[in-house]
Order: C-alpha cells, then structure tokens, then sequence
C-alpha cells in the first residue's frame, strides 16, 4: 500500500527544488512505497509551522529558521542539506564597482532585505571585513531590481542559481557585465535549504523517514548527476512554465553546483560545522538569546 | 454598452503604455528597466494563451470570492444596521480586521485554515467585501420613513421588510456599489493567489516579478483589464435587468 | 371608547416657542370626528402625539379604552417593488378581503391597480393609502390630510362610504376644507394656538350620511362656529 | 463614544487572542508557531514603544492618503456623474485601475516615482480611494428631482449645486463610508509600506514576518487596532459636528 | 401674451391608456386662469407636458410669445442646509427683494424664516415653496395644488395678494376646490378624459379681486357649469 505524505518546501516551485521534482515525477518515492504531494512556500507560510499543524510532513527550511524554531522549543529535527552552499549572493556592474576583498565594499550603498538572511550574512561580512556599518551604506531591498538597475544600489542580493542566470542572463544581453560576491569565499557559511520533519514522525515511524529520504535523494541525485537533462528541465517546466528552457538549463548547471560543490561531497549531507556557524552567527546578531545547541537536531543517520 | 467598456479600457491601457514607453525614451532607460514595443509583443505572443488561462482561473475564484462577500456585507450590514450595542460591536469588528493588511492577516488564516482554496477565497472575499460593507450599512441604517411609517403603525414591520424597503429605494447606489466591487473582488483574488496559491494569474504576477520581468507584468495587466471590462459589463446588465425586473 | 387628552403640554426641542400648553380635549365616542385649525397650528404635531411618535412634555393621553390607534398622512409612499394592488392584496387580512374590494370600487381605483405607486397621479396616491389603512384592523384611525388632493365630488362619495362602513369606529379627520368638516364630522375639535386662553374649542358639526342630508342653514351656521372659533 | 470604540476594540482583539491560545494548548502548539501569552507580554514590553512611534508615522500618512483619496473620489465622482462618454471613460479608467492588485503596479509606481514618501502616499490612496469613489459615484449619479425641480426650472442648476444637494441628502451614508475608509487608508498605507518602504509599522511587520515572529505581529496588530479606533472615533465625532453644523 | 396648445395626443410609455387624444385649449391673456378635473385626468401630466418635462406623442404647445415658464408642484423641498429665510434671500433677484418682503408677510410666513424646511408644517411647505416661484422672473406660472394644505381663509387672502402683484402674469392654477377656481379664476378648462367628445371644456369664472366681490347666485351658476363640464 501506497503512503501519502506531504511536502513542503521553502518557496516556489522552481529550479531551485529541482530534485524534488525529479524524485516525485521520476518515481522514486513511488519506489519506496510512498506518494508525495509537494506545496510550494513563501514568506507567510513556512514548514516549520505545518509540521506543527500536522499540514505536512516533511519541508525545508533554511537554517536560520530551524535554529529560530528550535529556540522557541519547536520539536522540529534536520535529516538531510540539500543546498551544500548558500545560493544567496551580491551581484553587481562589473564595470562600475571593483570587489577584490570585503574592505572594497566602503562607502558602497548595499541592498539587504531587512529582517531575512541576508542582512545577518551582510552584517557578518561587515564585521569581518571590519568597517563600521557607518562605512556603507544599506539599502532596503524590496521585490523588484529597478534600484540596482537604475545605479540606485551597487549591490543586490540574489539567489544566484535562479535570479542571478536569470538577471545575468537579461544584463549579458544588454552588454552589461556583472560579476558576483559569494559570502562562502569570504569564510561565511550560512546554512541554506534543509529538509526537516518533526520529531514525533523521526520517533514513531523512523524507517518512514527512512524511505523518504531515501527517495529524496535519489532524486536529487538524479537531478544533479543525470544525464537526460531534457526530462529534467521538462520536469520543472511543469511548475515553472515562464522560464525558457535555455535559462532552465543554465539554472539547472548553477543549481547543481550549490548541491554538489565537489566530487567528495555526498548529496544530502549535514555539514554540522556550518551549522555550528550558523547558530553562532544568529547569537552574535541576537537573533536567538541563547545557544540552543543545534548539533543535536541534526540526524545524520539518514544520508551516508 | 459591453463593447465600449472594451474599447475604453483599451484606450487607457494604451495611454499608460505610450506614457511608460515614452518616460523610456526621454530618459533613456534600458530594457531592463522598462521593456521596447517590441520585447513587449514578444512576451505578449508567447504567453498570452498561458496568461488567458490564468486570468479565468482567477476570475472564476473571484466571482466566488464576491457572491461569498456580497453576502456577508449584507449579514453584517443587517445586523450592525442598528444602533444598539451588538450592532457597534459587530461593525466595530468589520472595520477593525479590514484595518489588518491581509499581508500580516495571512500567517495567521493559514495557521487556522491551512492553505488550500478556503484560505484563497477568504482573502479574496476580504478585499472585496469591506467596500460593499460601507456602502450597505450606510443605506441599510437609513430609515425611509415615508415608506416604512405604514409597516410602524400597524406593527407589520420585520427586519426582512426594512431591509427590502431601504435596499430598494436605493437600487442604484446598491448596484453601483456591486458592479464596482467587481473589480476588487479581482484585486483581491490576485493578491490571495500572490501570496499563497500556485494557479492564476497572481500566481504568474509574482514569477513575473520574482524574474524582474515588467512585459510579462504589463501582459498580464492587459488580461486581467479586458477580463475585467467583460465581467463587469455582464454585471451592469444584470443590474439593469434585476432592476426593470423588480420595477416593473 | 373615548379619546382624552389632559393637560398637554408641548414644544418642539431646539425650538422656543410651545405648540400646546395644558391642551385638553376629548373624543367620546365612535363617529367621524374633526382636528380643525389653521396651518401650523400644531394638527400633524397633536397626532404625532396621540399614536406615540412624539412624546408630551407633560399631560396624559388616555388610550385605555382603544386597542389600536392609526395615523394616516399625506406624505406616505407605498413601496415600489410591486403593483398597488398586489400591495394591497398582501397586507389585507383575509377577514377584510369583502371590505378591500368594496372599497377600491368607492375609492374609483379599479383601473389603477396593475399601477406602481410612482404612476398614480396626486390624488390617486391619497386615495390608495388611505385605503390600506382602512382595511387594517383599527378603533381609532387619525386622517392627516390623506384627501387634500382628491377632487371634491368623489371626496364627498369617499367619506360617505367610510362612515356608512364604519359605524364603530372612531375617526380623526384633519382637513382644512370647512364645508366638509362641517357636514360630515361629529364632534369638531377646534385648536387655536396657545396664547388664546381656550386652547382647543368643541364645535358640534352636522353629521350627515349621505349627500341629501344638508340643511343649508345649519350646515351655515356650523360653518360660521367653526370659522369664529379659529 | 470614543471610549466605547476602544473598550470595543479591545474585547475584539481579546476573544481573537483567546481564540489562538486555546489552540496552541489545545493542539499542543509550540513557541513558534503560536507566542505563549508570556512570550507575548515580553515582546510587548520590548517592542510597544517602537512600535507605537511605527504606528503614528503611518497614521500620518494614511490621513494625508485618505484625504487625497477623498477629494480624488470627488473629482472623478463628479467627471463621472454623468452618463456622458467622456463621464464613462473617466469612471472605466478609475475603476480598472482599481483592478490591479497593488503589488502589481507596485513596481510601476516605484520606476516612475522613485520609493519615497509619494509611492506610499500614492498606494495609500489607491487603496482607499475605490470605495469612496463607489459610493460618491453612486450618490452623485442620481438626481433628487423634488429639490432640485426648482433649480432645473428656473435655469439656476450648476454642477456645484447638483453636487451640494446630493450629497446633503446623503450625508449620513457619506460620513459612513468616509470614517470607515479610514480603515483602508491605513491598511494601504501598511501595504505600501510592506512593500517598499522603510519606515512605518508595515516595515515593521515584513522584518517580523521574515523572522517569523509572530508574536510581534501580534502587538503589531494591537497597536493598529487601538489607533484606528481613535482616529476612527475621532472621524465620527467630526461627522457629527459637520452634519450639525450644515443641518442647524 | 398667450399659451396655445393644439391638438395634443399623449400616453405614458408602457401603457396603453391614451390620456389625452386631439386635445385642443388655449389661455388668452394674462390673468389667473385654471386648470380643472377630475383626480387622475391628466392636470399634472399636461403641466409636464407644458413646461417640456415631458413631450407629448402629437400636436402643438405654442410658447412663442412666452419667455419663461415655470411650474411649481407640491411635492417639491427646500434644500436642507440653510434655513428657508436664507435659501429665499439667495434665490431672488435684486429686483425683486420688495416683493419678497411682501409675500413673505401676505403669506403669513414671517415668524417662520429661522426653520429649515424639515421643521415646517405641510402648509407651511406649500407656502414657501409657492413664494419662491412668484420671486423669480416668469410669464407664466403653473401652480399645481400649492395650497392644497393650507387652510381656507390664508389661501383666500394668499390668491387676491397674488393677483393684486402680478397682473401682468399668467397663471394655471390647477386644484380641486370648486368655490375658489369659480370666485378667483378668469378662464377655466375642464379636462373631462378622452373617451368625452369635446375633452376640454372652457367656463369663465368669477374673476374676483377681492373678498367681497361675490354675487352668490353667480358664483352657484359657474359652480354649477364646473361640476356639469367635469
Ligand atoms: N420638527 C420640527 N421642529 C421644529 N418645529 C416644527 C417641527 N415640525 C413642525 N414644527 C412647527 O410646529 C408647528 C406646528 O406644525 P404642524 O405640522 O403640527 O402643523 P399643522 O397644524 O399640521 O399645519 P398644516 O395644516 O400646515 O399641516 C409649525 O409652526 C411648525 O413650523
Ligand atoms: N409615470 C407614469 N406612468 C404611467 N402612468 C402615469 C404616470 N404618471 C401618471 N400616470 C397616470 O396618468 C393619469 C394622469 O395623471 P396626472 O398626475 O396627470 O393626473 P392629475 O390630473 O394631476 O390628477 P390629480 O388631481 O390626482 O393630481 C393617471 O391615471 C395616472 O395614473
Ligand atoms: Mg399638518
Ligand atoms: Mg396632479
């Protein structure tokens, strides 16, 4: 017999969840005897809560907001990482602004979205490129770009492997060239897209959260290391209709990146260091007001 | 009647073009910031049919949305129409959640209602159904004493004959009012699915923006503009129609 | 059944002048009865009174003796959703169907019927909503100037058919049409503002019940009582 | 009057709170997604200073925004009384503008405007302007032959006066739908501010939302609440006065 | 001056009644002239059609030698805003203020002008909504039922004042007090309904200037021929 379960993710449906996409249209949920129905998130609506709502399943969430619930004694626990590397970055005019070293960044005027991670990875980099935050300027991001494109802001956060192909994509095309400011490479790691789940299922039905992410990752390996990339990329088309199929293919390169950094890495494993990182840069924000020791919400068991 | 209103919405969806397209111009904005014509009928061919879709998607969800609201401003209406203190306290509640942006609202219809069609319909039936709220508790509050005196004296008067009475005698205001809040009913539909559902054309609004791409945004203003000049000519014949019925 | 008024005594709020001050008068049996006086005496204002729209400064209005009390008046509408007939239909009970009938044919409305109300001319909008007053179940029914625009003969056919129909009721007919008054109506009230030391003065009128009844020097006479009197 | 507005408010905003905490402990909520009443005072006392200073800054400019969108809903009320064709055009053009969900236009309005105070000031009115023009638009379309006959007659009717004597026949709906619009001119102005700006209690409530915090939306929605109904009393009251002072 | 009307057919849309079929009358001169018959035959409807409200289906409405015509009915209000005193301050001419003043005292309305018109009894109503009309500039006036609730004597007075000031007008004066039309007006038609052959019918009343003009049994004779024509 078939279980259904519900899943939901961060945001929209897109390149970005191309893995889960694979593992419910590729079957392989189906394989391990389960049915998946997948909802897309958004600002309103994260997983944390419908887990509690008993409204999904599993979801994902970002770390800043496992580690956010775990704070306010949310049973919720971590069993797998889907995003290796943080997909949020700062794009910018190559030819206006030069960024070698984070001390470029004085006295340039910089979008961050107040209240979402990006102002806390912001504020990181600030920190330790050691200006003041009188040394630039921060600019309230809001949903559309016309302040970068305008030269209102000579950095905007992105996502790169969906926004960023798309911008670059539109940008290249005028004959601008821009270039981007990864965090990692400045020694910040922030935890991006995790998959969770409550602890009662882990407790109750533990070999149930077994097949799951079993299936998730076959997925997500076959999104990121399949060769039919056509399927692929008309798997997502499902969801994403308005993306032409040549960005689709270049936000599926970006995405596998962000999945698979290096041959090493296995899909779906917690980088617990990161983590670590993570809570301590929310501390050092007050974003949380005291350690609240993510490492033992981390369930590694689940993804060799 | 029905093709005027199209052709008048045309005029003024092109009016605002031709003001966009010439701010581009004068100033000299990139496409990126402000699509050419021609990127504009690019978009338009490639996703209209997908956008047409869309847009009657939405439109079915706000015709529910504003029977939905219509009858709920009338149940509100008829019961704050008094002055007693039930009835400020029910009007008080009315206008205090629509003081709430549906945007801090949403966390919390979602956490009590999940997010499925109720959840949409609710929002879209919020947006539409404050406006009809005014304007019914202001007529349905109003005696017409000439009318109603007879129904006083000889103790005839229910609450249904007040309300028929004072509904009546201010048909055209009524349909005035409903014919209008058709098109907030769409607003509010398309504000619902923007942030929460994935079908319709809010859906497409906020993909369109979350790509930065303002000639899908101005296609799909397109759509959801003759759609709107169609269903709100259909109402106002009903109106007439309803009216010469009743009259008549 | 009787209709007493003691000691009334009343002004308009916002305003300085009072309209009545210790008013008394009395109604003291069945029959068509008068308020007389001229305009702006307080008529419409008494009868705002005596069916409790408005309430006295002070005095007593002693209505024990009557189960239902109406006031009819001239600016009345009747709703404009359905035809008057259909209107009338509705709101006749059915032990006063006979009644209905016999009266839209006196009242001369048996063509009018398939009409809304915003097609009647004047006096047939009168005539219409006294009738649906008529048809109700009264002992008292106060007619502000319900006639004022109906022509003269078919008024005089109108009142006769009232009185003749209802022989035990009591009626309070506002008018200013002194001929009428003093032919038709039993006991005259006339009102003659405050500052006179009799505020209100009976004069007994003729009481006819059919048109042949006139005595022309006593209906004379009647009218010269009532003109002195004002 | 204004005191019962309040304490009105207050059992509102109560029975909603009561609403939620029985469902955290009925459903064994955590922390997270419902605030305990504990956490809730905590970030109260925190936050209530801040967010009261956020509260009056958007109150200003949805009172700027209301009587903005108050005299534009006169303006085009009376353009668009007449059943001429220019009449119509105006009222097609107000009312498909009004079709647009603000989050759509948002970014038209920011290109052409910039993010300043006028975007805010601009979606607040927008927002709060449409039902204002339905019922003004309403009013002032229908004629109220008995005054006016005299002036028809004797060659004396201009517009002004059409529109005087419409609208004082109808003051007691027109004060309705003008105090309960304050309601909206907030919820735009929150909108606006949700969207763009960076300043006010709606930025307020997009950081709190982002760092889903509920319990700040919480007082976020408190603080709304016990201003409107002030301002709202405050309305009624002037209502009253305008009315008195035209009627005696 | 003259008001010609010539064969005139009339029906309101929607119904198949004709009201007035070949209707053919004419006032000859200024003077107080009326309009009688029977509720429901038509007055109003004719006065509609005579200052354009309405537009008859046939015929002719000759206004050539009149500059301005004006019809008050008695259902019309006052503004609500301002009191009466200061509404008919703002709507008569300069050159007018001296009749203003006079009317106002003939029409017994001085102690009233502070009221608005919500404060007012019906005939008080009446009156100044009937002053308001005689303070403009007309050639003719329709007057239809404007005192038909205000009491007897005040209205007596109220005509011989009017035709006293306005010689030089036309008046239709529509009401359905038989005496009055007899002793007061000069040219009166009788509208008797369509289906009569002749469907108007001129009698020449009294004319009378003041109160004591009357010959009884010449005002009886021309009450006689009103009642008989209608
Ligand atoms: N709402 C009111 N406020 C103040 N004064 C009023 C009000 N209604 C009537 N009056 C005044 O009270 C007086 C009596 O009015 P009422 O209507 O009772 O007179 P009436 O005898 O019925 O006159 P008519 O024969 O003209 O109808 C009038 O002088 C009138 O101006
Ligand atoms: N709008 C209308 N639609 C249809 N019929 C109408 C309309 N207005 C009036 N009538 C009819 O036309 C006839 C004449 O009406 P009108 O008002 O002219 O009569 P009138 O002579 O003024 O009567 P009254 O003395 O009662 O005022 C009446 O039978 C009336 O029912
Ligand atoms: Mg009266
Ligand atoms: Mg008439």
């Amino acid at each position: 017999a078939q279980e259904n379960l519900t899943y939901r993710l961060k945001w929209l449906i897109n390149m970005s969840t191309v893995g889960d996409i694979v593992a419910v249209h590729q079957g392989c949920f189906l394989e391990q005897g389960l049915t998946v129905t997948l909802k897309s998130g958004g600002p309103e609506r994260d997983a944390i809560r419908d887990l509690e709502l008993g409204h999904a399943d599993f979801g994902v969430a970002s770390g800043d907001q496992v580690i956010q619930a775990i704070s306010k004694g949310s049973p919720v626990v971590v069993v797998a990482q889907l995003f290796q590397k943080n997909p949020l970055q700062w794009v910018y005019f190559k030819n206006k602004i030069r960024i070698d070293g984070l001390t470029d960044l004085k006295n340039k005027t910089i979008g961050v979205t107040f209240g979402k991670n990006d102002e806390i990875i912001m504020r990181t980099l600030l920190v330790k490129s050691g200006l003041s935050e009188r040394q630039v300027r921060l600019y309230s991001v809001r949903l559309d770009y016309t302040p970068f494109y305008k030269g209102v802001a000579d950095l905007w956060p992105v996502y790169i492997n969906t926004q960023g192909v798309e911008i670059g994509h539109k940008l290249m095309a005028s004959g601008a060239s821009i270039a981007f400011l990864d965090p990692e490479s400045h020694g910040v790691l922030f935890v991006a897209n995790s998959v969770v789940t409550s602890k009662r299922l882990l407790e109750e039905h533990p070999e149930r959260v077994h097949r799951f992410i079993k299936g998730l990752i076959k997925g997500w390996t076959t999104a990121v290391e399949g060769t039919d990339t056509d399927r692929i990329v008309d798997d997502v088309r499902r969801y994403d209709r308005d993306t032409s199929r040549d960005l689709l293919f270049a936000q599926l390169d970006q995405t596998r990146a962000l999945v698979k950094p290096g041959k090493t890495v296995s899909i779906g494993r917690i980088n617990v260091p990161a983590w670590e990182q993570t809570e301590a840069i929310m501390l050092a924000n007050q974003q949380i007001d005291r350690p609240v020791n993510v490492g033992t919400r981390l369930r590694l068991e689940f993804v060799e | 009647m029905l093709l005027r209103r199209i052709y008048q919405f045309l005029m003024i969806y092109l009016i605002g073009l031709a003001i966009l397209l010439m701010i581009k111009y004068v100033v000299n904005l990139s496409d990126y910031v402000i699509p050419s014509l021609g990127i504009l009928l690019n978009t338009f061919g490639g996703i209209s049919s997908t956008y047409a879709h869309d847009v009657f998607s939405t439109l079915c969800v706000a015709i529910i949305g504003q029977i939905f609201s219509i009858m709920l401003a009338f149940v509100v209406g008829i019961l704050g129409r008094k002055t007693t203190w039930l009835g400020s306290l029910i009007k008080v509640a009315a206008y205090n959640i629509q003081a709430y942006p549906i945007v801090a609202l949403a966390p919390i219809i979602f956490i009590l209602l999940g997010d499925g069609f109720v959840s949409r319909l609710l929002i879209a039936a919020m947006i539409c159904y404050f406006p009809l709220l005014l304007s019914v508790v202001g007529i349905l509050a109003e005696p017409i004493t000439e009318v109603e005196h007879f129904y006083q004296q000889t103790g005839r008067m229910r609450w249904q004959l007040e309300v028929k009475i004072r509904s009546f005698e201010n048909l055209p205001k009524l349909t005035t009012v409903i014919a209008g809040s058709a098109t907030l009913a769409m607003a509010g539909t398309i504000v619902a699915e923007f942030i929460a559902a994935n079908a319709g054309i809010g859906y497409s609004i906020r993909i369109a923006l979350y790509q930065s791409d303002l000639s899908k945004i101005l296609v799909a203003l397109f759509m959801i503009g003759i759609t709107l000049s169609i269903y709100q000519g259909a109402l106002e014949i009903a109106g007439r129609l309803v009216k010469s019925a009743w009259e008549q | 059944m009787f209709l007493d008024c003691r000691d009334l005594t009343f002004g308009y709020q916002g305003t300085t002048k009072t309209l009545f001050k210790n008013l008394s008068f009395k109604f003291e049996n069945p029959g068509f009865h008068s308020l007389f006086g001229s305009s702006g005496v307080g008529k419409s204002s008494l009868a705002r009174i005596l069916c409790g729209l408005l309430r006295a400064d002070k005095g007593v209005v002693d209505t024990d003796s009557i189960d239902s009390l109406l006031y009819a008046h001239n600016l009345e509408r009747l709703p404009g959703w359905s035809s008057i007939g259909a209107h009338i239909e509705r709101i006749t009970p059915i032990h006063n169907q006979d009644k209905k009938e016999l009266l839209i044919r006196h009242f001369g409305l048996s063509t009018h019927l398939g009409k809304r109300f915003s097609q009647l001319s004047l006096g047939q909008k009168n005539r219409i909503n006294l009738l649906r007053y008529l048809v109700q179940d009264f002992n008292v029914l106060i007619v502000d100037e319900c006639l004022a625009n109906v022509d003269e003969k078919l008024r005089a056919r109108i009142l006769i058919n009232i009185k003749a129909m209802f022989k035990d009721r009591l009626f309070i007919y506002i008018s200013h049409n002194v001929i009428e008054i003093a032919s038709y109506c039993q006991q005259i009230w006339v009102l003659r503002g405050p500052e006179r030391d009799q505020q209100a003065v009976l004069v007994r009128g003729q009481d006819c019940r059919d048109q042949k009844c006139l005595d022309r020097s006593s209906l004379q006479q009647t009218m010269l009582e009532i003109m002195n009197a004002a």
